[in-house]
């Protein structure tokens, strides 16, 4: 993986996502952490740009704990949890949050 | 001193930021000293109202079944529709509260002395 | 008239505190009561173990505050979490607990909540 | 005055500024302080918003040393120094931020 | 490898300090170093006088992590700016110049940023 | 050790945060150490660009003229572009640096070993 985006502020609340949506490209990762698992929620204009992404090969996932302490899920396959997330840093050159 | 009413607006979500806690433990302060308090979940607080919260995985208290006591705390506990809306979460899907327009929000506010926002 | 004051965050990290300290000072000289409620990172305002060199000292901001009469208090349960003592507050302050925040918001004609 | 919303957060970083134009009506106030001065700058969205607001008498005020300090201006008469908005407190039934 | 941290929020604010203790509990426990500099707020994360009854208490989980082999260091400046002492910090970590904060960068094989 | 690279995104505006100043006071370290340093002004860290600013009104310090010193203390000094163009912030009204549109600053983070966000 070249780049991991880890974004940890409310998709709602902050556009600090915005910067990740508009930079990673194919072979990047973006990770969703505390507040920002609410991205799983929206807002419309993130949930169209995630898509957009992932045809375009960037990988979307969600940190399972946080969801988890949320109430909240994400559709199959696309969490990772701690360990996973370890993992990802473990793989990622840049790690941009 | 004549009795006060206040509305405190939640504006955060739980768990990333302490503020809806740290908001709960304020209105316990006011509820229990005979301030009439409305207590509303707006933009990114109305996650707070969602059932089904597991923050023991994050060994952190579950705000949820906190918020849920206040009605019978005696705090008044509301929804902001829009915000609902917003965040694609349905009224079923949270604990039981009144459900709020702008229209009712703005009502509400004119009828208490002070607005504490948490944000 | 009596103004209170909610503040959240802490000193050196954002401008709430200052722009507390520029409101509650006009107040003052137009003969208010102020009431400040220092709460979660709030508490650190009142540190007086502060030190800024060449720059503005807010915890010294916030005595000439209590000093020209504004009654301010912040939360013992933050301060406990937070590691803050109550040998650690300035002069004029004090640490206390919700019944304190509850009656300054009884007693305020106007009420502002400064946070994250 | 009935309600002074007082903005504090960047309008192009945070979306706190949304419940103030959301809520605001005839007669009431909203005040942009600290780095949300940068509402003179937008975004676009609240650009649009405050001239309707204007349009349906809501007043817009930009505190003074706060776009000062960030090297900003506002339009004419659409200010307010830390004197007017000590005022504009002393005015408003409640103030919401 | 080397994985460094930068933390500027403080305990019992943010979620940022058991993000960052969660990762690097399984970096420790997967054989990699661990430097963490703390900054700004991210200072009081390593304050011994935090108490914090019946919930978790987020400088001894700091200390958990120096003593497991994590280098923490807090930056003396902020500490100042903020009141907080030499004598106030954890076990096992120290108050830093940004030379240390660039050692860390140095070291590293992988950067996290952790702000507001 | 090898000489390392580094960018340093400053995403927040000057003076309501202390982001962008204590940003300042790190990279000013890094440079110090003989980290090759590339500072990116991004978001609202564009912000910091801007000429005429009086902070002193706020009894602060001036982070536009600290930032504009950072060429001559051996950093690189970037403007993202669509950042400038969202804030409504045209390049001249800024101190003298490179702007960057996405493809350059993704180009950017290649070269460098670390991004250190400052937000």
């Amino acid at each position: 993986m070249e780049n991991l985006y880890l974004v940890t502020r409310s998709t709602f609340e902050r556009t600090a996502w915005q910067l990740a949506a508009r930079l990673a490209k194919r072979g990047d990762t973006i990770c969703f952490a505390q507040d920002a698992v609410l991205a799983v929620q929206g807002p419309k204009e993130l949930s169209r740009k995630l898509s957009e992404m992932e045809s375009a090969g960037v990988t979307v996932r969600f940190l399972a704990e946080d969801l988890a302490a949320r109430g909240l899920t994400a559709p199959e396959g696309k969490t990772v949890n701690y360990d996973g997330l370890t993992s990802l840093i473990e793989e990622a050159k840049h790690i941009i949050s | 001193m004549e009795a006060k009413k206040v509305a405190v607006l939640i504006r955060s979500a739980p768990y990333g930021m302490a503020t809806a806690g740290e908001g709960f433990r304020a209105l316990i302060g006011l509820v229990s000293m005979g301030i009439q308090t409305h207590v509303v979940l707006v933009d990114d607080g109305v996650m707070v109202a969602l059932k089904n919260q597991s923050p023991e995985v994050l060994d952190m208290n579950n705000l949820v079944d906190l918020y849920a006591q206040l009605p019978g705390l005696g705090a008044k506990l509301y929804l902001h529709h829009p915000s609902l809306a917003d965040h694609g979460i349905s009224p079923d899907a949270c604990i039981e509260a009144e459900v709020l327009d702008d229209e009712k929000l703005r009502r509400l506010i004119s009828s208490v002395d002070h607005v504490i926002t948490f944000n | 008239m009596t103004v209170g004051f909610l503040l959240r965050t802490g000193p050196y990290t954002s401008q709430n505190v200052d722009t507390c300290y520029q409101l509650a000072s006009r107040f003052l000289a137009r003969g208010h009561e102020v009431r400040m409620f220092l709460y979660e990172d709030g508490v650190f305002n009142l540190d007086k173990e502060i030190q800024s060199p060449q720059e503005r000292n807010l915890a010294e901001m916030m005595a000439e505050l209590a000093q020209k009469g504004a009654k301010i208090k912040a939360c013992g349960t933050c301060a406990k979490f937070r590691g803050l003592k109550r040998t650690d507050i300035i002069e004029g302050t004090k640490l206390a607990g919700m019944v304190v925040f509850s009656n300054y918001v009884k007693e305020c004609d106007r009420f502002l909540s400064f946070g994250f």
